[in-house]
């Protein structure tokens, strides 16, 4: 094995973490920075954006840039930052109301650009941070323990809302399977493309539906072993391959998508996780800009120069004055 | 009397028929022959159909502003005669396609009100409410018409061309027009060719056709009118002088655009909206820059993906910008407040228009100054500078990015849509008198450790990105810069950008970031932060925006014909308040007048708030036209002469 | 036939419309007053909300309740009214910028309700009113006429999103079909829940990529018959059932989701029109309120009375107030 | 000497671990036994874990705000003895769990600069950073520490219950803790019960072990201290008294929903945020209403929509309102504008929070009074009232439907979380002292046509939703009314509602809109616009909101203390501005004090911009912690006493 620069608790902070005890929160910041480490991407290179919830605290704690922004808002921000340097490694984290209830409208918009960053939701059914409403991926007449009465809302399915959107790497994973939710992350940051990875979070404090114990079965023992008998497993151990290989074949393509729908509809007792879908077939953003501008790679808004050294105007106009000229025929 | 090279000109038609490109030709021509013009367009919020029209006010000196009286109206469609043809002057002209006829009912786009109107006016003179009757009326009002029959010329130029299809592009007919206008101002010719060809640049068949059609056009009428007599005929005359090479015939829009070019941003990002979008398409359209570097224009999903990924990408440390109007601004509000918290640079070009709500969308008002000034909740600092015409729209875009990142904070960038639609002859841009400030934007933080600036960017190891400093401003880097990182939030924080709720330190932030406003009133030249035209006197004008054109144009007026002195002061910082600037501009003055472009004359309100002055007179506007300055001129005169009664002066002209 | 109390007429305005001459706005208005002529719906008892574009102008010209709201805002205007009041029978319309782009969070969030309503999509792929960008249904890559550059965005998939947020009657229609156009609206109105349609509307000013010749297929003559082939074919004429039966069948119910997904990806050569999916199994958000609050259809909040007659408030607050007396122990 | 029935009792510890529910048995003992009280929750952005305290003033007369010096801590975990220990007064009280241990190090939650600040307050006293080392110094600042040894009761009490795993229960601790600081203060154990009683209400179980526990501890504490001499010992106590029945002891979001109840509200719409959602929980929680209705509350997926909801049910004839915060507030501003231009009654219930941003989002602050008032795009008008405290609130939450159907127009009611988050005694309130004032809603368009307003109503056979009138306000009828329909836009439109760019008719709407800010000034009380509280005085302080508290009971100290007369100014109404009343109120002030929680002193601007006058001393708080009664007395006296040197004074208590 290669030599390692950068240890796991490089991308550590000393900020105090005030998540609740027992937070699957904790879970998924961990797997960020195992993440990070095992691509040893240089600290000064990633950013971490989030919006605003428990899980928008993560990026305090992540000792890479860290943009904490506003509640929704969190892949604009990060789209913007990454467009304007796109050899920065973003990655994007946020609560599943903040990015499948006030930022769907952001949500399904990014999957349109196809921008290559990632975008992990930490999804835990409620909100958080303001104690335990409903968000959007709870279940229609489901009462969580922080809800006075049965949830009055459907829940929406975020998979086959980014398939439609647009999105080119689908995951989901669990946060308290660590090492498959780091794999996860790996996969979605190496993956050149909007990369969604839906992250199942127990909520100890709110959430007393989609536990841990849930999860993991504790509820239901095997007769037999007298263990308990797990909710969720990995698509990749079922000979699942997400893979769209051939960009030509839309039958292909189109298998891909529907099984993809047929897993993200499993859920009770068999929840799936791993990659649902990937397309890396689709230009990115980044490439399509560079069909218009061919320097924009080597040479990004963020790093262009703009001054002359002396504080004078880099940009040549004259070319565009002499189109306004009164005189020019 | 001959006037010579002084001239209102209009024209109107349907939107989507050409009225614009006819109207470009004729400004254009102008141009060509050395007279300076101010265009104005006016449309409806439509895209085919109901009426827009353009005026164009020549003259052989600066011309700033549009006046109401027409002298010359060019009219092809029913509907332009029936609006316009009230307000052409005695001694005026109408041209008009001699095909035109019909009823005033026959224009479903005429409000019923205004339907009304003219068919009592006519009646009361006993004329019936058609074309005819229009045409009689204005006749007696000592109107000189001249009528072009333009489909039989189309017929001539189409046997001409050998082209039968060719009589039925009544699209060529407003150029036709344009063309009969000219050969009866008996401007030179070839400037008439030489405007077809520069507008139709892109597509050369259409400019031969169009050309052909208006040399037979102008021909035809030179032939026709030639020999008027001067007295009792065409009181007009355009003659071309030789044009000065730095000057620009250009539209606000444009010239921000160009500014946003030689500023620096590389980073643009808008939603589609009226009247801002042209910019962020002119920038798009030119996205390769001469030399290294281009300009990034994202359109977005909505506005608040607009804002938000400006302020990353000025995060990322690009000069990022977002131009939008008032919807669009309302809706960016609460990402303003996080711009301020965490001192991001960037800048939002605010083109106002009419409001409240979509309002008037395609029209013109100053209606946001308060709003923009106290957007978002809770308490940061932000510059709100305002452009007085094209020029300073230019140059001004520029400025705002130098704001942006000296004062590291928010700057918005008021224009509104009487600059960003106008088209002008002004002095030509000069990006030598402009320099770019960076501010405290670092490239490395290692090379700063080294230098003498080390202690201010790294402490204990670490760089704080908030930290504290004599005058507020912290050493800013980029994302991505190599041997630092840093942290933002929009909840407050600590120096390196942590989350934080402790009383004291919340205290020192506030002061830090709210203290760089001092700073900046500290800081900013005379002229940065407002403006003086004219000597001391004890009457001013006061204003701020666009109206600047029509104010000086009514102080000449003024002047001139009756002899009364006004200088006019304005407002070119809006935020922070330059109130002792203000103050001493105002010293002398005994008589203060502000004019602006809304209900309840904002401008006066930060006054009172700033100086407790108030104005004396609050001369306004509201009903979505910009201010002409004739009626200023009418309204500062009425002032000074006594006849105005209230201390509120509301403005109505305009169709 | 019964005797019609209203007229095609009664649904006119004489307000001067000022779309452009061919936009396929007109069809689609012809096809909402002959619905409501069809369904003899009373006047007053119909609201038509908007968003804002081109389309946004339509209830300006129909003779019923009309509220042209803001860009991307028309479902939650909508929304409010009919919950306030449940028994208006409430239209939304709006471009497909001003709903899937602008308006995709709440079109989104919308679906978590299935508040009864119908929504109609008019889908120009165009930004009309704003001079022709494109809008979240323009493919990548395509060039309108009204666009300088390809388009760099993917267009969405307004059926997929649909689904995936909970709708439970989608459609999609033609507008120069306009008698079908008009069977969609009545099937929708009809509709228990919430009612998607897109309706494929020519924009001849800026589109002309989607024009109505190549609806019809004019590009492409049968040979045989020499007449052209059109795209557009209707589902309900291939025996295509989007009915979900049986609520209690899991299986019907995917079954009918993945057919409707699969249908929603045809286009090019063959555009399927008709009712995709409709599930009338999902209580709707107004029984969902009545499960908690009993007369809450027969005393909406809109009517309630609130003040007894003599402008003294209605309301009884001693129950609420006894709790917080200092002295209840 | 011993106080008797004067307190400031203070507790703290962990979020989540109970502190409310303990803070909450104290108060409501102290309301049984008859007692007046203000009590204050300080809290972070957090779930569970970060530290949070809830301080109650007690006294026998009327309380109106909380003080800074602490009379009696009760401690059961180290970090609120490190924060809070340091403010108790000489021969105050810290009663403290005996197990308690530990240095400053062991709390991370405690700033880094407090840990350095704390360890160096020892290290100047030679005591080390540990529990200890803080109890020794207060002690030696004469502060008496009484402990209880909280496990070893507990311990006790599980055997007597024969249940060990109640050992354990360490969340038993704080209610014990309660129990003792009530035993130490001698007050009534049966008011102690039934106040635990009350507030486990709903569960009878858990009331019965915080019973015993209580008791126990109660006893324990009584037995252990009893006999301490009063001289040198404890110099505090509670006596209970009769209670009078027509008080409540009530929250601030709690009086808002009543209010919203009697006052008509049917749908609610909301999006959670701090400290709003409290409100909207509360009506959904009560959302069938005694006797026929109900309220209809529904959660949106943001702000936006939830603004568009409320407005799209005030359409449809539902008095309607939203309840927010800051970021909440700057995300409804389009639509805000869209219900001014389509005069549409809508309630927005504003809970200030510390911005700007994400701020302070659990901390105190009034710094969004400009922005309410400017907020939006353009023009157009809007009624922004303000409560000063938990009993206005009621009734404003009333008056606000009244304006805004009488008006037809959206009304911003601003509180704030210092009075959505305390708790204090206050008057019934009094359902029979409110009208509803429905304003020009009809319910039949027949009806009205036969009755004496029918011209008013339906014109050429159509309703015109927007018919100029004398006064501005046009009959509304709702959504769904037979016989008529009706447009909006928010385009300009005509009087049926429809789109119009005629200038002429955009000028008549603007005045109708506009004009209506003026019928307000003319109409509202002047209770309703401006309170003043005290004699004439030539020392005025004026203030807005929930500083009133802290202000009046300041008035009071002054006059107590030091003789010193000072009256109060309150506004209430704060947009339009009551110009006229507040400067007749002020007529005979030679001193103008403004007090308010914000940097910038927005009232102040508001005054200069509106009077013309401004406050000679702006007395401004914006660390996030509300102002104390105590430090606005300081700094009025020390304005009074001449001791103030600059214009503006910064207020910087609190933990
Ligand atoms: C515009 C706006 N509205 C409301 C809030 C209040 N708020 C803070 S966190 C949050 C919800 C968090 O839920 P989620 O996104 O699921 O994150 P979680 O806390 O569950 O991780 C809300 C509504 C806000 N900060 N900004
Ligand atoms: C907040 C806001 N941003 C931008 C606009 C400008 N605007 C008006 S119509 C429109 C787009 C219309 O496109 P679409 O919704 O597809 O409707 P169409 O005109 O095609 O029917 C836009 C962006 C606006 N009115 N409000
Ligand atoms: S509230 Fe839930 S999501 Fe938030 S920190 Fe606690 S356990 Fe985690
Ligand atoms: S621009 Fe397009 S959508 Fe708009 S009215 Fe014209 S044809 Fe119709
Ligand atoms: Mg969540
Ligand atoms: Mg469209």
């Amino acid at each position: 094995m290669a030599s390692r620069q950068f240890k796991l608790s490089d991308y550590k902070t000393d900020v105090h973490n005030d998540w609740c005890p027992g937070c699957g929160d904790f879970a998924i910041l961990n797997a960020i920075q195992m993440a990070l480490a095992d691509m040893q991407i240089e600290r000064h290179r990633a950013v971490v954006f989030s919006g605003i919830g428990c899980s928008g605290k993560t990026p305090h704690y992540i000792n890479v840039y860290g943009i904490h922004t506003l509640h929704g808002r969190v892949l604009p921000f990060a789209i913007g930052a990454k467009l304007a340097n796109p050899s920065l490694e973003v990655i994007a984290v946020g609560g599943d109301g903040d990015g499948y209830g006030i930022g769907a409208g952001h949500f399904v918009n990014a999957g349109r650009r196809n921008v290559d960053l990632t975008y992990i939701v930490f999804n835990n059914a409620v909100y958080g941070l303001t104690k335990g409403q409903a968000s959007p991926t709870l279940k229609l007449g489901l009462k969580t323990k922080s809800l006075p009465k049965p949830n009055i809302n459907q829940g929406i399915n975020p998979v086959m809302i980014a398939l439609a959107a647009g999105y080119t790497f689908i995951a989901r994973a669990y946060a308290y399977d660590v090492k498959h939710l780091k794999d996860m992350i790996v996969r979605a940051v190496r993956h050149r493309g909007l990369a969604l990875i839906d992250v199942l979070q127990p909520c100890p404090t709110y959430n007393d539906i989609y536990t841990k114990e849930w999860f993991s079965g504790l509820d239901r023992i095997d007769p037999v072993t007298g263990r308990a008998i797990p909710r969720v497993y990995k698509l990749e151990e079922q000979g699942y391959d997400p893979v769209v290989h051939n960009p030509d074949d839309e039958d292909e393509l189109n298998a891909k998508m529907m099984q993809a729908i047929a897993k993200s509809k499993e859920w009770g007792d068999r929840i799936p996780v791993g990659i649902f879908y990937q397309n890396e077939h689709i230009p990115v953003y980044e490439e399509r800009i560079s069909s218009r501008i061919p320097d924009y790679l080597s040479n990004p808004p963020a790093l262009q120069r703009i001054e002359d050294g002396n504080h004078n105007p880099y940009a040549d106009i004259k070319r565009l004055l002499d189109e306004f000229r009164v005189g020019t025929r | 009397m001959e006037v010579v090279n002084r001239l209102n000109w209009v024209t109107g038609g349907p939107q989507g028929s050409g009225v614009d490109t006819a109207a470009n030709v004729f400004a254009k021509a102008c141009a060509l022959g050395g007279l300076y013009l101010f265009g104005k367009r006016e449309y409806h919020s439509n895209i085919k159909g109901e009426h827009s029209y353009f005026s164009i006010h020549v003259s052989d000196k600066p011309v700033r502003a549009h006046v109401d009286p027409i002298d010359m109206l060019v009219v092809f469609d029913l509907e332009t005669l029936f609006r316009h043809a009230l307000h052409v002057v005695k001694d005026g002209i109408i041209v008009y396609d001699s095909s035109i006829e019909g009823s005033i009912d026959d224009v479903p786009t005429l409000e019923k009100r205004r339907r009304d109107e003219l068919r009592s006016v006519l009646a009361r003179h006993s004329l019936e409410g058609t074309a005819e009757g229009m045409l009689k009326l204005v006749e007696m009002n000592g109107v000189r018409l001249y009528s072009i029959p333009c489909h039989d010329l189309l017929h001539d130029i189409a046997s001409k061309r050998n082209d039968p299809s060719l009589s039925k592009m009544v699209r060529l007919i407003n150029m036709m027009m344009v063309s009969a206008s000219l050969a009866l101002l008996e401007y030179d010719q070839q400037l008439l060719v030489d405007a077809i060809r520069y507008i139709f640049r892109a597509r050369k068949s259409i400019a031969d056709l169009n050309v052909d059609a208006a040399l037979y056009t102008y021909n035809y009428t030179k032939a026709r009118y030639a020999n008027t007599d001067k007295e009792d005929g065409i009181g007009y005359r355009l003659i071309a002088r030789e044009f000065r090479d730095d000057m620009l015939l250009i539209q606000g829009n444009q010239a921000v655009a160009l500014g946003k070019i030689v500023g620096g941003c590389r980073f643009q990002t808008y939603y589609p909206i009226t009247p801002a979008s042209d910019e962020s398409e002119f920038l798009e359209a030119n996205e390769l820059l001469d030399g290294k570097g281009s300009v990034v224009v994202v359109q977005t999903e909505d506005e608040i993906a607009a804002v938000a990924m400006a302020i990353g990408a000025g995060l990322a440390g690009a000069r990022s910008s977002t131009s939008t109007s008032g919807p669009g601004f309302s809706l960016m509000v609460e990402a303003l407040g996080w711009a301020g918290i965490n001192e991001v640079p960037v800048v939002i070009t605010l083109y106002q228009r009419a409001g409240p709500s979509t309002g008037l969308p395609t029209r013109h008002e100053q209606g946001d100054l308060l709003f923009a000034i106290h957007a978002g909740h809770g308490e940061f600092p932000r510059i709100v500078i305002a452009s007085g015409d094209v020029e300073e729209a230019f140059y001004d875009a520029i400025r705002a990015f130098n704001y942006a990142e000296r004062y590291q904070m928010p700057v918005i960038h008021m224009v509104d849509k009487a600059i960003a639609n106008c088209v002008t002859v002004c002095n030509e841009f000069n990006p030598a008198l402009v320099r770019i400030d960076r501010g405290l934007l670092l490239d490395s933080v290692t090379n700063a450790t080294t230098s003498t600036t080390a202690e201010a960017v790294v402490v204990d190891g670490r760089y704080s990105r908030f930290r504290f400093t004599g005058d507020g401003i912290s050493p800013r880097i980029r994302l991505g810069t190599v041997g630092a990182v840093f942290w933002n939030t929009g909840d407050e924080h600590d120096e390196l950008g942590h989350i934080t709720e402790d009383p004291d330190l919340r205290i020192r932030m506030m002061d830090k970031r709210m203290g760089k406003l001092d700073l900046i009133l500290k800081e900013l030249s005379y002229e940065e932060q407002a403006m003086v035209y004219g000597y001391k006197s004890d009457a001013t004008v006061i204003s701020w925006g666009s109206t600047k054109g029509a104010i000086l144009d009514a102080i000449d007026m003024l002047k001139a014909r009756d002899g009364i002195d006004m200088n006019f002061v304005q407002l070119r910082l809006l935020h922070p308040f330059p109130t002792s600037r203000i103050a001493s501009l105002l010293e002398e003055t005994r008589l203060l007048i502000d004019v602006e472009m809304n209900y309840s004359a904002q401008l006066a309100k930060l006054l009172r708030a700033n100086l407790q002055r108030d104005a004396d007179y609050h001369v306004v506007k509201y009903n979505g036209r910009p201010m002409s300055s004739s009626e200023v001129y009418e309204a500062l005169k009425g002032i000074v002469r006594g006849s105005v009664r209230s201390k509120r002066v509301v403005l109505r002209h305009g169709v």
